[in-house]
């Protein structure tokens, strides 16, 4: 047997005591361990707040970027080198709020990364502001008026926007967690997992004793697959997905909403504009010089920039 | 004649662009050098659009001057436009145009339709085409030459059996050949020209052709008329490509592989042309691929440049004013990171969206401090084509040699501008990346041992890498402990005396013109060309020598390089020229010389500088009659 | 009968002849005109692009703000101007591109504007690029390679985003076109209206002959209503709105597609948190001076702040 | 004693905030000044925090100062990590903690640790708590002041039945009682700031009161030990607030109307303060409503504070560098469209999220010079807490005045810091609001008949408004003509001129001490206490004579006013004081005088200056044996 990778780094981790991000590390560890993923192959790319943390946890690759920008940061890891296993955390704040044009673009592309958004309902860091994710007329603790804004409900919107892969975890159910964070990095396309997350400095509202009383299973029910297994099938589970999103019961499902592995990657795409060199051969393994020189030539350059030169007639 | 200057006008999409690519096509390819810049409104079609441009049997020519020697116009709009801009030439236009009015224009801005109007009551002239075109050939030595557009496009139409609609787009050619004409240049010429323009479209290149032959006819007793001497030019072949072209070249030649961008005038069209150059194979070998990412907005363009660029790959994004503004928060991440990545800036006319279409040097200080927080930066700026190519390839040795951005200053007149230029030696061109981690195991990606730490890339073996915008330990994880912090800070911002000390001075600062000056001027970017030929002219006219100091690095201000040739001098020959309100670039070099006492010559109207009001400021200047111009002209 | 009132200014519009904006013009001053807008209450706020300067042809009050921009700007002048009839306008790119997260950030508060997406699938004013609504592999003739892009579904996001009045309309459908105007501008709420917008120059695939060809009206279909009519019905509504946006058979509903009166708007929540005297007694004409001087007297100052105030106690 | 020096220190959430409360308002009650400033990481819960204050019977504390004389710790983290920040004084700590060893303190970073592991080992120190104290109290002469915190939180739990969990909650109530008792303070003030603070909440004052009851019992020996002298003040009433606080209530005074925010640390609070006054009914009459907006982000925050000032709504928004950086673009806008709006800008330790809860003031240049082309904009800065809200009122009629945005520089110390101040008199506050219009009909917003275009706002009756931030005609459409281009460039640039001829030289520029001084010291914000104090120092020990130059308005640069100062002196005479690497300022003043001559005094490591480090920096300086000092006090 192979020794198990350790993915934990050494840092005392500062946030507070029973929040719930302990458990989201704890699953993202579990899976990066059980997928077995090359350390110096994964990325997390993470946003700022509480949760953007996380990345000086894991022993892997961490960037920690600015507030709402880990999409575009990583996108761009991810498209110089494909060969990385990129994992985007971010606050609710941070993804649906400052970063939601991002949070959209990405699911247009259906790039093949993971977005794991810490859901607590407020800005942690910043001591406990509404955040996207609250409902309309919620007063946490910190909150003077009740909350004006109404909520985003983060898996119609990430349904809405093009992800292909949609689920909903809870941060204390770390087994169901993981399994699902490991579906989605497997997943070939843009995958989002929106992470209940209790706060229990700020958020006296979404508690875990709260949760516990309204969390259920998706896969429990009978019939639910949220699986499209042929191509013809997928606006209809889109449609089942958004009608699931919407329910407002007082219930709150977690597990799979939607997975869709028939729509084209990006990579795909470009690899495909690209004469299929893409991604074996891309941004940050193809040569640019040789021995410190340009590749460039006279010959090369000139056929290279033809349009540009003009010869003399005469 | 040595060299002839001409103005090309009509509605933005009448082809105009065509008329200018085809120009300077033929010139080349007839052995002259070409420079040509495009106006146009913030508008797709309908506003007055144009071409100027300068054409020399002698050398390069580096500015545009006026009044010009032809006027080609498509419309009548043209004609009431630039009717101030032409002396002693020839005015090309449609006949029909003759009856047209000025109060008639609606696509004309009021404000200037009054200005034009006054402008011909004051000199007693009807307000009409014909009225202006007298008046022309009167007083101003003008050679009116009307052509029947619909009398060539009629029979082209005949011929060639074309949908009426589509006629319009032939009336570029009409003008391009009826200027050709009076060159005397050849058909063969011509024929070459069009066949490069229009690319395997035979049909297309027939039909143009015989527009051409058809305007030549028509023109027969006019042949050779502004015919040029014959060219010294000697070389076989020439570059001839608009700023934003040269940028993209030198891009590709530095080993650029991720471009992103979010379109904005006058930098989308660099990236558009990147994409064409995604995956070369050339001479059996494979080049690229470089990917080139529209985005979603400039946050995005930036952060996911530095993203690519800690993979390792090459990285960049160009954009103007309003998306540059967008880009500093994460320009500060990639200064606290010490991440190499070229943000490439064209300038034009501010603030907010100001002049979007029009020029301008109006962004300096933003280059230089936007971003809060202190942090190492390099800028630097290219005085024309040559130097864009040049500075575009070597601004990412600079950021991974430095581990800093690099924020790389042109303007939308380099952007949109035409030349000829020789085909660079790139033998010498160098690619340095800077020092590499070749270590195993336990990696620093910010180790404090030397003033600049090896680089990993993010997906080597044997190295974890964190990065964060918070203060970090050698690590890269989070630290707010006081002596880690002054140290990090101390190593970040000591590389700006590394960067002064490392960097050669002619990298920083050119000199060009007289080793003992009477005055100098100094300047960046495009203000170099129009300077450099204002001071031969000077010199010719009053005997003042002159030397033109051409800042290639604004940052760090190569203080040391400058204060040596501004010493020398009395403030008052201390003559700093850009195209702002401040002349912005003085105040940097306000720890030097008395900045009061400094003369200037300014331009803010989104207009190039023209050489002809470049040297008559200069004269004011140096004869003591002023210390600060304002430069106005171009419509 | 009162003299209509005349909405255009005497500038000369510099789009391209042909362009949809000359429809989506005149449905608007039709609309204004029929609903009696007051020039000086009513505010069109617009983004940067073609579509953009058209808040300069309107004679009302007009605000050409910064690309993308357009809601944020619309917000704070409706906020502190309750009073005010304020339209958004803006392009594709503008509303869906660079200014995605205001658009979403839009929907969840529900504030009282119209928000009209001038929808031509490219980037017009800066020539042509690919723009968020240009579907996948689509290549228009300005684009050197397809669209490697998705497409975002206007409808779609804007009713995930909260939006309570949600259509579509066409640019050369004037009379249909007005008549959804006329209807969001009634809306109480947050109203979204995708124009389908012909451009000439740059959009050689979305013509106005395909549109001819492939529109329908929702509302000439038996059974369809969009209309919540009874708070209860929202959800039922909204996926009805959702499955309808998502029906991929070539042809293309314009119409409203929902419709929600009960939902309450911003301005009732703030007024509800501010003691009802808001909108009445609002920012913009509230008193802050009197005679050039400051409203705080001595005794007003400590009754306000004598939270901060310490007395002495001996 | 005439002053105490106190340092309350424990873990992030264990209520160190409600110590430095309880603790201002009870000095602030019994007739004290106080001045306190809170340190924390960019954390929630866990990791170390600490009040740092000064409590003086002579009057208002201007700055901080090391070392002090009471420690009062609330974990063991607290000493090991300011065991070289205390002499002579008392050491309150938690009994248990003795036991801890500094290698077994996880929260701790560890390079600190390693730091203090090293100090301790070359002082011979076993590195524990008990160890320590030992160390100090043979060699530092501390008395150490162990506490039984389990034994008294026992005794409360028991009393009002508590639930043990929530027993933590109280651990400030003992570190506070303990210094009451130090100073001799009585039970009555320690009561009624108890029911200030916990405010309605009767029970929780009532428990929190038998906690001091018990401490006060426990240390009845050390009763007065360090009793402060009868305070000279002789006012009834004191304000007691943060500079957040400060600032609120100067824009609700301002008449702000409409304020956005996006949550930024130091700035948030800001906001949350203005949210409770969003409608307040004092003395019968209505004052607001105030409409707070969280928006989705900065771009929003400054867009909609555009928007809402345009109807003519007073508006601001506040925030710190990154949301910043994300305002610039829209700044622009505001500049070329001529909006007065207010950006309260809190400088934290930069760049990017670098420090991101401490202070510094390394975006100066950011402030001025950040957003494309050029325009006119005020830069305000405060120095202290009445400067603050005097500023933050005054800021909106300078922008309505000159209807440009004002940006109000603060920074985190300020905003964190808690200090006792006069109740304002506010009589003498004007609002002006600027030139308004009057007429009706054909309204121009930017008519050029006058410097400053009257203003309408949109919603009134008989104005046709339009804004763009393309350059515009006098009526605000599109104008790309040249004529009207320099004109409306001009009217927009020359403001800047017109704001430094009309804006009075003390709110340019204040100055106190000598008349003819030795040396002069420039700085601005949050330098001024610790300057103002230095000066009295360095007379009283060297004899030297200095001013203190504390800049107000630092864009446009009061250069005249300055010039006349700095004229005077030598420039090694000249010290520059600024909490940056750069002391940037200077590079502002470069015009005038030498600024490679100047001296500096700096500090970056996101702490505040201290008074003592800063005085010795100053003898080093006029001794002539430096002319940098960079200071490093404080954990
Ligand atoms: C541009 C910018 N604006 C604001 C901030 C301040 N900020 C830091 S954390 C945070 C909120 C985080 O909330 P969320 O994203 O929900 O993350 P959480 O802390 O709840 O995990 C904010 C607004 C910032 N760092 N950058
Ligand atoms: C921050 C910023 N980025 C880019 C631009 C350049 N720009 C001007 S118009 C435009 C695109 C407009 O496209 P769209 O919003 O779809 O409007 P359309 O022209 O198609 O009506 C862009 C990107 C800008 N003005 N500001
Ligand atoms: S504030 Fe909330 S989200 Fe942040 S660490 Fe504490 S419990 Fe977790
Ligand atoms: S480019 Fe397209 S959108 Fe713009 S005006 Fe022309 S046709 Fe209309
Ligand atoms: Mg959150
Ligand atoms: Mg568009």
């Amino acid at each position: 047997m192979e020794p198990k990778i350790n993915y934990r780094t050494d840092l005392w981790i500062d946030w507070c005591p029973g929040c719930g991000n302990y458990g989201i590390l704890a699953a993202v560890l579990k899976a990066l361990e059980e997928l077995k993923l090359e350390p110096h192959k994964t990325a997390i790319v993470s946003g700022i707040g509480c949760s953007g943390k996380i990345a000086h946890y894991i022993k892997a690759n961490g960037v920690h970027t600015l507030h709402g920008r880990a999409i575009p940061f990583a996108m761009g890891l991810k498209l110089a080198n494909p060969e990385l296993n990129v994992i985007v955390h971010g606050g609710d704040g941070d993804l649906l709020g400052i970063g939601a044009g991002h949070f959209v673009a990405m699911g247009r592309r259906n790039l093949d990364i993971v977005v794991i958004m810490h859901n607590n309902g407020v800005y942690g860091l910043t001591k406990g502001q509404a955040s996207p994710t609250l409902p309309l007329y919620t007063k946490t603790k910190k909150l003077s008026h009740p909350n004006l804004q109404g909520q985003i409900n983060p898996i119609m919107l990430a349904l809405a926007a093009g992800y292909t892969f949609v689920a909903r975890g809870y941060a204390f159910d770390g087994n169901h967690l993981k399994e699902i964070i490991k579906a989605a990095i497997q997943h070939k396309g843009s995958a989002f997992i929106d992470v209940l997350q209790p706060c229990v400095t700020f958020n006296d509202i979404y508690t875990a004793e709260f949760y516990k009383k309204v969390i259920y299973k998706l896969e429990t029910e009978t019939g639910w697959n949220p699986n499209v297994e042929d191509p013809k099938e997928a606006d209809v589970k889109l449609l089942a997905a958004l009608e699931r999103a919407m329910v407002s019961d007082g219930r709150i499902p977690i597990g799979v909403f939607y997975s869709n592995p028939y729509a084209s990657t990006f990579e795909e795409r470009i690899s495909q504009s690209l004469g299929r060199v893409y991604p074996n051969l891309h941004p940050s393994n193809s040569k640019i010089e040789e021995e410190g020189k340009n590749l460039f030539d006279e010959k090369t350059f000139e056929e290279m920039f033809k349009d540009f030169i003009v010869e003399r007639i005469g | 004649m040595k060299e002839i200057n001409v103005v090309i006008g009509g509605p933005q999409g009448s082809g105009i662009e065509t008329s200018m690519s085809i120009l300077s096509k033929i010139s080349a390819g007839k052995g002259y050098w070409i420079l040509a810049e495009r106006e146009y409104y913030s508008n797709i079609v309908g506003r007055h659009s144009y071409i100027i441009a300068r054409i020399s049997s002698e050398r390069q020519p580096r500015s545009l001057t006026l009044p010009v020697q032809i006027l080609a116009a498509v419309d009548a709009e043209t004609i009431f436009t630039h009717y101030n801009d032409i002396e002693n030439g020839v005015v090309i236009y449609n006949k029909i145009d003759e009856k047209v009015r000025l109060d008639k224009i609606p696509s004309m801005e009021d404000l200037l339709k009054l200005r034009i109007m006054n402008e011909l009551k004051g000199l007693g002239i009807d307000p009409s085409v014909s009225g202006l075109m007298e008046f022309m050939k009167r007083e101003r030595g003008v050679e009116p030459l009307p052509i029947d557009f619909a009398q060539i496009l009629g029979k082209l139409s005949e011929s060639y059996r074309l949908d009426p609609r589509q006629l319009s787009r032939y009336v570029s050619t009409i003008v391009v050949s009826a200027i050709t004409t009076l060159l005397g240049l050849d058909e063969g010429s011509m024929k070459i020209a069009l066949s490069s323009h229009f690319r395997d479209r035979e049909e297309i290149v027939e039909q143009n052709f015989a527009v051409f032959r058809e305007v030549s006819k028509l023109l027969s007793e006019k042949r050779g008329i502004l015919k040029l001497e014959e060219p010294k030019n000697t070389s076989k072949k020439m570059l001839v490509l608009t700023g934003n072209e040269a940028v993209a070249i030198g891009k590709i030649i530095g080993g650029l592989r991720y471009q992103s961008y979010y379109p904005i005038t006058p930098a989308a069209d660099e990236s558009e042309i990147l994409e064409k150059f995604g995956l070369q194979e050339v001479q059996g070998k494979i080049f690229g691929p470089i990917l080139v990412m529209q985005t979603e907005d400039e946050i995005s363009a930036i952060a996911s440049a530095i993203g690519a660029s800690l993979s390792g790959a090459r990285s960049s994004t160009a954009t103007s004013g309003p998306g540059f503004d967008l880009m500093v928060e994460a320009i500060s991440w990639a200064g606290m990171n010490e991440v190499p990545v070229v943000i490439t800036f064209y300038q034009r006319g501010g603030p907010s969206t100001g002049l979007p279409t029009r020029g301008g040097q109006s962004d300096l200080m933003a280059a230089i401090f936007s971003g809060h927080g202190e942090f190492a930066r390099v800028v630097l700026a290219s005085g024309d084509h040559e130097e864009a190519m040049y500075d575009a390839a070597d601004a990412f040795n600079i950021a991974e040699r430095f581990q800093v951005p690099v924020i790389h200053l042109l303007d939308k007149f380099l952007a949109n501008t035409t030349a000829s230029i020789p085909i660079p030696k790139l033998d010498e061109f160098k690619v340095d990346r800077g020092i590499r981690y070749k270590g195993t195991g336990d990696y620093k990606r910010f180790d404090l041992s030397s003033q600049i730490s090896p680089r990993a890339f993010i997906g080597e073996r044997g190295a974890f890498i964190w990065y964060t915008g918070d203060e970090h330990d050698e690590r890269g994880h989070i630290s707010e402990e006081t002596e880690n912090r002054i140290r990090m800070y101390n190593k970040r911002m000591e590389k700006i005396k590394l960067i002064e000390e490392e960097v050669p001075s002619w990298r920083k600062l050119n000199l060009t013109g007289s080793t003992s000056p009477d005055f100098i001027i100094i300047g960046w970017g495009s203000v170099k060309g129009v300077a450099l030929e204002a001071l031969e002219k000077i010199e010719a006219r009053t005997g003042f020598k002159g030397t033109y100091a051409n800042l290639r690095m604004l940052w760090p201000f190569p203080r040391k390089e400058l204060k040596e040739i501004t010493s020398k001098l009395a403030p008052e020959k201390i003559i700093v020229a850009e195209h702002s309100y401040g002349a912005n670039i003085a105040s940097l070099m306000a720890t030097d010389i008395k900045v009061d006492e400094v003369a200037s010559i300014v331009k803010y109207t989104g207009r190039p500088m023209m050489l002809k009001e470049f040297v008559e400021a200069l004269e004011l200047i140096l004869s003591g009659k002023t210390s600060r111009v304002v430069l106005k002209d171009g419509a």
